[in-house]
């Protein structure tokens, strides 16, 4: 077995001592979170980052000559350059939003909805979050775009044949995950660039999935754009990044105005920052993106592929419970590495909410519901599903306590 | 919060609230139907569609479709058992003795079988669910009557 | 004296004990923190809403039904309602933001972009911070608006004739600052709401610099929108906050699109979650918000009124110690309570980076710059200015040592 | 971090930059000019518009106009002084030969009056300050050597 296997490689104790939560009981029970896909626990060197910030050098950015406010710039740009190595992508190019979803907007509103023109296409997926749909929708009202949808296969991969057809004009832009929250899927997004790339579109990724679990190099996916969310990381709310290429950055017009991102402003007329600065509208979130330097450091210590090598594991692990469990529909690929930690699954005819009430009572956290992915769910034909999401800290007695909670609500509901 | 629950019969789950959900009644559509209401809970997905058909002062036919959790379709079905036929004074009093009983301290009796539902009070985030249908109706009756004078 | 202008009623001491920073030196010297208006220093209550978020019940919110899901979303709403009561205004107009600029650029795009006419005409003052100037140009140059402006008069107060003239149709909408954050103006906000409605036309309040400092009620200004933002009011960075008439909201469609803000996605289409929801995607930060509403707490622990009136004393002390230390322009009305305390001023032909500097190595942080104010720079006919701005925490100690670093420049400068 | 200085002459704001702040030397327009150059730092609004002549190989004229703190405005002061007349090779040597000082660990001397502008390095922030018009006259060599078959 190589290291990149071998879930032995994560020392997972180690792991769980730096994230206080996990120590907390609901009821009577330890916490079982499995809910890292909606949002990951922090580790203490994340929250000292915080705190050390508000205690020694908070200041506005950009701006100042006293000490603190140089402090606090540096703070600021040092985490850009450490975000744009962690995603190995030139530094210029990012730009720090709230969250995947503020990144997204600002492509869709800055890059499709001023630059593209009416009959122009955009190609999404069926199993896209809402966050990666409806800014694209709100877009294509605006400037007259068509949009258009790569169907998802029953074993929750993409119909790649229909990618191929719909990648050549008018399709101006491919937006598209590289993970599904609810599938797991891990899409072919290299793949997807080469052909998009080849007719003359631009892919944006919505790595919300992805950069939290796993290497990714934007230089080899060769994107146009890539978004992802801080909090999914280890790292606090609040705080996300959108890698753009500069080149694009400059023909875009801004989208947000305020401070900060102005080179003159006269009372009819201003003139822009230089980029990535241009995107950036008042005060930002210094003590998060500060935060989130030190979250990049804390998944390279413990190692991304290691990480990710354990979640495979974890992957493979629940898969074989939620067989012994019986009488499931689990959605997705049915084995890694085309999956990732995310699994989607039904019991019987049990709604997903009651499964997540018996599994919470058991001390297991799961989400149930949509996932913010309705029209995955019409593919899927169901009204919801129940996910449980796997990060670093979690471990195969935690899948077992899954497991075990899972023969509680088929007990409950007698199926 | 963990809640410790009977073998026998779940606090939350109990037996009637799974058959309910399993053989609701009123589940379907309603012809002629007066007044039909929409309730849907947008963060997760629960949805209700009531229909009612009030004649002389009374809920001469009540039917509900939708999907959703085992409280919410529970609900709608015991709550479609309980007004059937009702007059509709009746059936606003039985709304409002089932809203106070989830949403203020303490139990109610006289409810019937509804009363299997006091057990989604221990889980606040489920008492919408419970409460989903019944918003519906209230809305409803209060549509209704306006309309009262319809053939 | 009435306890409202009694300074002493402020136990400034214990303040300064909740803020750790204070003790900060920079190099020797005790730092002498005179940056507010730019962000304010956080109290340990608010480090510690933060910090006990993420150890007891970090989880992503609205759609959780485990445990620590509906702690969070519980957390999130009982903000909203905290931040209701703070400002005076309903619950369900408070939209969640990351900071000010973002509040106005939302009114911007979904306001004025969309529900205004080519032709209208939206009012600003020339005192406006550039997050209130650019997301107006920005929607004028979209929806072909015109843009019109108060000017200001020597003595640093608005020009009400110019007003009166302006509030008139074509005018539907007027942003303003309540506080100025170069001059300290305090502007007469419900005069003016008063004059727009009389015409039809709405009102946006920039509460950027009023709400950290003094009692505002949005009930009895009467205003439709009215933003502000946490990290200057003793809240953690990244999370701000729009009021707007829930009407309004109604009629205004979204801002951003994505998780949340949803009732419905279909490939094609979508229908938006109810007000405010439905001007919230993505993930929010619910750590911020948490401890933006214990900063709101704090703040009326200390009382409202009290920090105003503390801020008012020792804005007078600054006024005197300006004047002691002489050869200085002082901008802005000369006598409070018509100025808050944001005091600008110029050290004779030096420029304001320099005095910044040396007020640096005296420990002294102070802001020197354009403040985001260009146009206001122009209009007092200077490039930049130095600015020094209080709080809750200062003492009158703190504006002596801001005297002595003057004198330390004049002689550097020899002027 | 706080710095000391002596009370005879600032570390930072030496005798010769306040005396290049409050009288520039070669400040103004120049005609003809063949290169105009603006540089500026956004975030504290310094600017400079650096004018040159370039005539056979050398700098003929220099002047620049603009708006700033003492240490940028000396500092374009001082380098129209050290370049004015030069070669232009002469020229880029000591624009690099100052970037290396004001950048570089350690002290470079030769560089005359401008090595008062050092004490600068001990300021990080204002670093740029002192490189903005440097800036400006790097870009301005270089294009100006382009074009330098002009009348
Ligand atoms: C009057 C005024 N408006 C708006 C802003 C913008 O605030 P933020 O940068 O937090 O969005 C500021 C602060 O910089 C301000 O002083
Ligand atoms: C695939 C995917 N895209 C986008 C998002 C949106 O992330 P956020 O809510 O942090 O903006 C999520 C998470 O909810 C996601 O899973």
């Amino acid at each position: 077995m190589t290291a990149i296997t071998d879930p032995a490689t994560l020392d997972v104790d180690r792991v769980r001592a730096d994230f206080p939560v996990l120590a907390r009981r609901i009821g009577e029970r330890p916490l079982v979170y499995l809910d890292s896909a909606a949002t990951s626990q922090k580790p203490l060197p994340v929250l000292d980052a915080v705190e050390r910030y508000y205690w020694y050098s908070n200041a506005n950015v950009h701006r100042g000559v006293h000490t603190l406010g140089t402090e606090a710039t540096e703070l600021f740009e040092n985490a850009r350059r450490r975000i744009a190595a962690f995603i190995d992508a030139p530094e210029d190019g990012v730009v720090f939003v709230r969250n995947a979803t503020e990144g997204i907007n600002l492509v869709a509103a800055s890059y499709a909805r001023e630059l593209l023109s009416p009959g122009d296409r955009i190609v999404l997926t069926e199993m896209e979050h809402h966050s990666n749909l409806v800014p694209w929708q709100l877009a294509a009202e605006h400037a007259g775009l068509e949009l258009a949808y790569i169907g998802v296969r029953d074993d929750g991969t993409l119909d790649l044949e229909r990618a191929a057809e719909l990648l050549r004009p008018p399709t101006r832009l491919l937006s598209i995950a590289h993970q599904s929250n609810v599938l797991g899927t891990i899409n072919p997004v290299r793949q997807l660039v080469e052909m998009a790339h080849e007719h003359g579109a631009v892919v944006c990724v919505d790595a919300a999935q992805s950069v939290p679990h796993m290497p990714v190099s934007v230089r080899s996916l060769d994107c146009d754009f890539l978004a992802f969310s801080g909090h999914k990381m280890c790292a606090p709310m609040g705080i996300g990044v959108l890698w753009a290429r500069p080149e694009l950055l400059e023909r875009m017009p801004p989208f947000l105005g305020g401070g900060s991102m102005i080179l003159r402003v006269d009372l009819d007329h201003s003139t822009w920052n230089s980029v990535p600065h241009k995107f950036e509208a008042g005060t930002p979130d210094v003590a998060s993106a500060a935060g989130l330097a030190v979250a990049c450091d804390y998944l390279d210590a413990v190692g991304r592929d290691r990480i990710h090598a354990h979640e495979l594991s974890l992957t493979r692990h629940l898969l074989d419970v939620l067989d012994e469990v019986g009488g499931l529909s689990v959605y997705g690929p049915g084995s890694v590495p085309e999956r990732g930690g995310a699994v989607s699954f039904n019991v019987a005819d049990v709604h997903p909410h009651d499964v997540g009430t018996i599994l919470d009572r058991e001390g297991v956290a799961v989400r149930a519901g949509h996932h913010c992915c309705q029209p995955l769910m019409r593919r899927l034909d169901v009204d919801a599903t129940v996910r449980a999401s796997m990060y670093l800290y979690n471990t195969h007695a935690e899948i077992d306590a899954l497991g075990a909670a899972l023969h509680e609500v088929k007990r409950v509901f007698r199926v | 919060m963990a809640v410790g629950f009977s073998s026998v019969d779940d606090e939350l789950f109990r037996e009637i609230i799974l058959d309910h959900y399993r053989n609701p009644r009123h589940k379907g559509g309603l012809d002629p139907a007066d007044v039909t209401l929409e309730a849907n809970n947008p963060l997760c997905g629960d949805e209700i569609l009531l229909s009612l058909r009030l004649r002389q002062g009374a809920v001469e036919g009540i039917a509900f479709s939708g999907r959703g959790c085992s409280i919410s379709q529970a609900s709608a079905s015991m709550m479609c058992d309980s007004v059937a036929g009702k007059p509709t004074d009746e059936a606003s009093a039985t709304v409002q003795r089932f809203r106070d009983m989830m949403l203020a301290e303490g139990g109610v009796d006289g409810l019937g079988d509804l009363e299997a539902l006091q057990g989604v009070k221990r889980y606040p985030v489920r008492v919408k669910c419970a409460l989903l249908p019944w918003n519906a109706l209230l809305q409803g009756l209060a549509d209704g009557s306006a309309g009262e004078n319809r053939p």
